[in-house]
């Protein structure tokens, strides 16, 4: 089995690296590129825990071939924010303690953050049916609505 | 003498007796005298019990005091999730 | 496993035509789970995304012609086809999760052949009509004679669907279609309706099409429950009529997702609640 | 006991926290090392079979692969649960259920692996299976081991019942006499799996020098050490390992399931081996808790008094034997004061993966049932749940239905605080109907070491033993600051690896922030009174005229002397002057770990054309003794809650016929998604247990005792129909109505 030869750019930076055919985007970010920030909870995309985005569209990394992302786009939770310069969705998931195990964490800050940018003002409701696919055991999903609200709310330039 | 509390289905290994005084300063004596009292208990006590003492639920401890007012209520070792 | 990006659709159905267990790979939504289940271990992937056409979404004759690659994400973000099929946009945009939605095709979801896929409803009820490339060129067919059985479809050896075609709609129409799953989300549908109206200037059903999905070995049309309605301003007794002869072309499988008894009743209630919805869209008032 | 507190009851940023939301956090999967190889299991696809032979010689040639095993690799283990714990990780002889583990492979990718395990000829012999509960324990059912049947019972029961308990006091005969309604009813759970998002995964490098490495994810690295180097015949001391950051475990956990096969193969390899589960693995081969059968019958005057109350409680707990019915038993009616109960319960063996813990284990099935024969009784007796609640209530100085009297404790506080609420008294629509359950959890001490050392520059560093699975390092970092006297952010609390701290028990029984808080508070005042000796010989008077007074030493009194406090900063300065480093370490085995109570309370509608239930609010009330941070204590009674209501309503393993599992993935397994719910208001209360220095209980298990039954309370309310089965899914529910 020959590998393939795949150049792209992840989180702003130009990257290559070799995959075999049947391998994932979410194995490449993992085992090849040592970014392991996205998470493989179930591999079939019912979980939401490798959520990455392709392109600037929202999308389950386990789903996606590492040889289709050439020369495309590519953002991971590593991405998203820095120790100095955390992303409003990042820090109010952790001053609203909206993390508990944190294993879901990246996945929802990669689709919170997705859906802010189209979606600056999203309704309670809007927030739970865009999250569905991300799945979490600890919280009970009321903390993680409630900084996703909020971070929408001081993008806004409300109460910030 | 502390008054020593067998739980329903431990019964069966004390010939039906639910209750008993017992002379004893810690539970590791408590258990040993049990022990002696009915050794059809012994298996249970060897794999590991839980003891109630006056309403604190101890797990697995040999030299919790025990008083003369004491009651102590033997319990089957406790897990959680 | 070989992959290989196939340039246009006569490379793809030439791969296709090379005799090895070949899949083709669009949002690739269920061909990777069923690899990763070890359901299916194709030889060779052939990706049809860069194929010229493939990703577009482009109005023709009054109606839109919808490429093989385009996601249900970006028919949910297309106004023109979401104001004239909002039935069959809604039917795409309710397959998986919203990462789901940014991968996966609806006519992934056709070539699929599942009883229980979304769109498949939509379609028939919209009359949807499938652009087919093959080994023998070109030919259009209808959604609905397409369907064969579970996980089956009547294409032929190295034949693709390129695209799939949504008619024009006179004034006075609308679609809608329900599903009935147990959570809110991210289930695989128990019993489905799509739903096509058509009014006259009195708010009477003047055409109706009825299509059940997950209660039969394919998506049906149901032509007695689209009679049921015709000529009716959707009052009750229409509507229970409708219902009933749901109830009646309804032929499920007992499973872990439902009974018997509980797919066929609750078909004829998705049917009759897609209705009022496809109703009030045509400009009906209930 | 201490009631005002500077950092207690604050709610600081977890210190954790940035690394978990930058994806820099380490899980269990997440661990590589060069050189490493990758493992698969190969698991029986039947229920119950013999394993005539297995050849692994293809797998074995296949280029890349460098170690396989099979059963035969283990040598026995004396201890018998130990045993039990090495024969569900790899079969020796039988496959006893769908997804039990025969060989595994590790080769130098995942791809060789697979591949390899497709080569690996196993020839089995299918015998009879039974899954169900109650045919398990009728007389002729298959029995999955001989010989361990539980002493004392008859011809009545199968050989796979492998406990009996029984609890309770008074003569329950003459309580039901003197009802004037009884009411006896049958129940059903289904079982369900602890649905922890991150799969199971470690990293095991054993060497030929029996000097062991092993990284996992787990709620106790101890427990795994000490099950490893039984299982592998080394000593515990030789084998190190570290917990990852843990993706969950609510008690699934708790035991190993992967570990002893990754140090094998990693042993025979000679390398590292990495092996993580799939999902589907996950669901086949680990947890889940108990399925149930159950019979309730409680007695009750008109007024609301119960007589008397009986529970006979069977339990199928999978392929082992194993012991959980008793805490189901134990938990049934502690929510009463009752003068004549009995609570009865057996434990069942099926060919259905071993249950492990899920959250409070044994009790919420026990207390659906019961509530919900509590709720029909209130209905028809038409009396107010809530307060026929408080007319039975447990309180301080009961008789518990367990044995023990209880302390202080506070289901009468939530009883109360739920009945004032505004939930309670707000309209209901139509379709609509409210439920109220009441829940109960023991919580468990245990044994702790923690170890303290206060740095140079005023900084203390904390090593604890126990996984931090939803929050932890910041309470024991906040109850540490509290002791000090010192900011929460001048701490930092890690998770030691097995060789840098002492025993710690498992991370399960709600007693993390119990037990290592207790152990962190005693290790702090052992470096306080360090640092009051320190400050007395600085100072050239007594150390016992020298007391700690908001985070420094001062003198006692007038007469001790007159100096200015010195701080714990300036202490620590010249610490390399006044003796060397200054630290506080504690091992214990604390208990008196405190009851706690819960009461629920919930709106659903339920769609009556489709059976279809919605959540429409829901009130959680628990009594957590002291809420530590409670942004977190909400959050682990919030996500119980969930936990519940996915028990309640959606939630179940499916097995066929033919005994194999139909729905191991999370398409099938259908745990709750965020559009299904609504917020989940979570109300502290706050009874200090007498047994912690700062009143703490254990929060995080009660919160999945009631759910169940107020769920299926308000359903019955919203459809007039009472269902006794769980998951009520809706096709259930319309063929109901």
């Amino acid at each position: 089995m020959s590998k393939i030869h795949i150049t792209t750019q992840v989180n702003g930076d130009a990257v290559e690296f070799l995959c075999e055919p049947d391998e994932t985007l979410l194995d490449v970010l993992r085992d090849r590129l040592n970014l392991t920030g996205a998470k493989e909870g179930c591999g079939t995309g019912d979980c939401g825990a490798c959520s990455v985005t392709l392109n600037g569209r929202l999308v389950a990394s386990c789903l996606v071939l590492g040889a289709e992302v050439a020369g495309s786009e590519i953002e991971t939770v590593e991405g998203v924010g820095t120790a100095d310069a955390l992303h409003p969705v990042q820090q109010h998931l952790l001053d609203h303690a909206a993390l508990q195990c944190g294993i879901c964490t990246p996945g929802i800050i990669v689709a919170a953050k997705a859906l802010l940018l189209q979606n600056p003002n999203p309704s309670e409701e809007e927030v739970r049916y865009w999250l569905a696919g991300n799945l979490c055991r600890c919280t009970g999903y009321d903390k993680i609505i409630r900084a996703v609200l909020s971070a929408a709310a001081e993008m806004r330039g409300e109460n910030a | 003498m502390a008054r020593v509390v067998i739980f329903g289905s431990l019964r069966a290994f004390t010939n039906g007796e639910g209750e008993m005084e017992i002379d004893a300063q810690t539970t590791r004596e408590l258990l040993r005298k049990l022990a002696t009292l009915h050794p059809a208990l012994a298996e249970t006590i060897e794999a590991g019990v839980s003891l109630a003492i006056d309403g604190e639920v101890f797990k697995e401890a040999w030299f919790t005091p025990i008083s003369a007012e004491s009651e102590v209520v033997v319990m089957p070792l406790m897990v959680g999730g | 496993m070989r992959y290989v990006v196939a340039k246009d659709s006569r490379e793809a159905v030439a791969l296709l035509n090379t005799g090895e267990n070949a899949r083709l790979l669009a949002g690739g939504t269920d061909v990777l789970v069923q690899m990763k289940l070890g359901n299916k271990a194709p030889s060779l992937l052939v990706d049809i995304k860069a194929i010229i056409g493939f990703s577009d979404i482009s109005a023709e004759n009054g109606g839109f012609r919808i490429g093989a690659a385009v996601s249900g994400a970006e028919m949910g973000e297309h106004a023109g086809l979401k104001a004239m099929w909002p039935g069959v946009v809604e039917a795409v945009e309710l397959i998986g999760s919203t990462q789901v939605q940014g991968r996966a095709t609806m006519v992934g979801n056709l070539c699929n052949g599942s009883p229980a896929a979304d769109a498949v409803p939509a379609m028939l009820a919209a009359g949807a009509v499938a652009r087919i490339e093959g080994p023998s060129g070109t030919r259009d067919m209808q959604v609905a004679d397409l369907l064969e059985g579970p996980g089956k479809t009547k294409l032929g050896k190295a034949e693709l669907i390129s695209s799939v075609y949504l008619p024009a709609r006179p004034e006075r129409s609308g679609d809608a279609y329900l599903r009935f799953i147990p959570r809110t989300e991210m289930d695989i549908a128990v019993a489905s309706a799509g739903v096509n109206l058509v009014l006259d200037e009195n708010g009477c059903v003047l055409e109706a099409t009825v299509a059940l999905g997950a209660v039969a070995p394919t998506a049906v049309m149901v032509p007695n429950a689209g009679a049921a309605l015709v000529g009716s301003p959707l009052e009750e007794q229409a509507l229970e009529a409708c219902a009933a002869a749901c109830e009646a072309a309804c032929n499920p499988i007992d499973d872990k997702r439902g009974t018997v008894e509980f797919r066929t009743k609750i078909a004829g209630v998705m049917a009759t609640r897609a209705a009022k919805i496809a109703y009030t869209r045509a400009g009906g008032q209930l | 006991m201490k009631q005002d507190f500077k950092i207690l009851g604050t709610r600081p940023i977890r210190p954790d926290g940035l690394d978990k939301v930058t994806g820099k956090a380490m899980f269990g999967s997440d661990k590589s090392v060069t050189g490493m190889l990758h493992a698969r299991i190969l698991r029986s696809p039947h229920a119950h079979a013999e394993i005539v032979s297995i050849d692994t010689s293809k797998a074995e040639a296949l280029a890349g692969v460098k170690a396989v095993i099979t059963g035969d690799d283990f040598a026995d283990v004396e201890n018998r649960w130990a045993r039990y714990t090495m024969q569900n990780c790899m079969a020796q002889g039988r496959a006893l259920y769908d997804g039990h583990a025969v060989a595994a492979v590790a080769a130098i990718s995942k791809t060789v692996a697979a591949e390899a395990l497709k080569l690996i000829e196993v020839e089995y012999k299918i015998l009879p299976h039974v899954t169900d509960v109650d045919e398990a324990m009728a007389p002729g059912a298959p029995v999955l081991h001989e010989g361990v049947k539980a002493r004392k019972l008859g011809d009545d029961v199968s050989g796979n019942t492998v406990g009996y308990y029984s609890f309770g006091h008074g003569d329950i005969e003459a309580g039901f006499a003197n009802a004037e309604l009884v009411i006896d009813r049958t129940f059903k759970t289904a079982a369900v799996h602890q649905g922890y998002i991150e799969p199971h995964g470690c990293l095991a490098d054993l060497g030929g020098d029996g000097r062991g490495e092993l990284w996992c994810s787990t709620q106790g690295h101890y427990m795994v050490r000490e099950v490893c180097s039984e299982i592998l015949g080394i000593d515990s001391s030789q084998l190190r390992v570290t917990a990852s950051e843990i993706g969950g475990g609510f008690g699934g956990k708790t035991t190993v399931f992967i570990e002893p096969v990754a140090l094998k193969l990693s042993q025979k390899a000679g390398k590292p081996v990495k092996l993580v589960m799939s999902r589907e693995e996950v669901f086949r081969a680990s947890g889940p808790t108990m399925s149930a059968s159950m019979d309730i019958k409680i007695g009750m005057t008109k007024a609301g008094k119960i007589t008397g109350a009986h529970a006979k409680l069977r339990y199928q707990g999978g392929a082992f034997p194993y012991q959980m019915v008793m805490m189901g038993a134990m938990s049934a009616f502690a929510a009463y004061d009752l003068e004549h109960v009995q609570a009865e319960g057996w434990d069942v063996m099926t060919n259905r993966p071993k249950m492990i813990s899920y959250r409070a284990p044994g009790a919420p099935m026990a207390v659906y049932a019961v509530e919900s024969v509590m709720d029909e009784l209130c209905q028809k007796l038409e009396l107010d749940p809530i307060d026929t609640r408080l007319m039975n209530a447990a309180r301080e100085g009961t008789k518990s239905s367990y044995g023990p009297t209880f302390k202080a404790i506070g289901l009468v506080e939530a009883l109360e605080a739920a009945k004032a609420h505004p939930h309670y008294s707000a309209p209901l629509a139509p379709n609509t109907g409210r439920g109220v359950s009441c829940g109960f959890w023991f919580n468990f001490g245990g044994q702790v070491s923690v170890s303290m050392a206060i740095n140079a520059d005023g900084t203390v560093n904390l090593i604890e033993g126990n996984p931090d699975i939803g929050g932890s390092r910041a309470s024991i970092s906040m109850m540490a600051a509290e002791a000090l006297g010192i900011e929460y952010d001048r701490i930092r609390t890690i998770v030691g690896d097995t060789a840098s701290v002492g025993f710690s028990d498992v991370t399960d029984g709600s007693r993390v922030t119990f037990a290592v808080g207790i152990a962190t508070i005693n290790a702090a005042n052992a470096a306080i009174k360090e640092m009051c000796k320190r400050a007395a010989k600085i100072w050239e008077i007594d150390a016992e005229a020298v007391e700690w007074v908001d985070g420094a030493a001062q003198p006692s009194g007038h007469n001790a002397g007159n100096f200015p406090p010195m701080s714990l900063a300036e202490i620590a300065a010249t610490s390399g002057k006044t003796g060397g480093p200054i630290a506080g370490h504690h091992e214990g085995a604390p208990d008196k770990a405190g009851v706690s109570f819960g009461v629920h309370m919930v709106d659903v509608e339920v769609d009556p054309e489709t059976g279809f239930t919605s959540i429409k609010r829901y009130t959680a009330f628990q009594d957590v003794g002291k809420a530590i941070h409670p942004a977190y204590v909400e959050g682990q009674i919030q996500g119980g809650a969930v936990q519940g209501i996915g028990w309640a309503l959606n939630e179940e393993y499916i097995y066929g016929e033919d005994g194999l599992l139909q729905n191991p993935g999370f398409l099938d397994y259908r745990i709750p998604v965020a559009s299904d719910l609504p917020m989940i208001d979570a109300v502290i209360i706050e009874v200090p247990n007498p047994g912690h220095p700062y009143g703490v209980r254990g929060c995080g298990e009660t919160a999945i005792v009631p759910p169940l039954a107020a769920v299926s309370n308000g359903v019955a309310q919203a459809i007039g129909v009472r269902m006794f089965e769980l998951p009520m899914s809706p096709p259930k529910i319309l063929k109901a109505l």
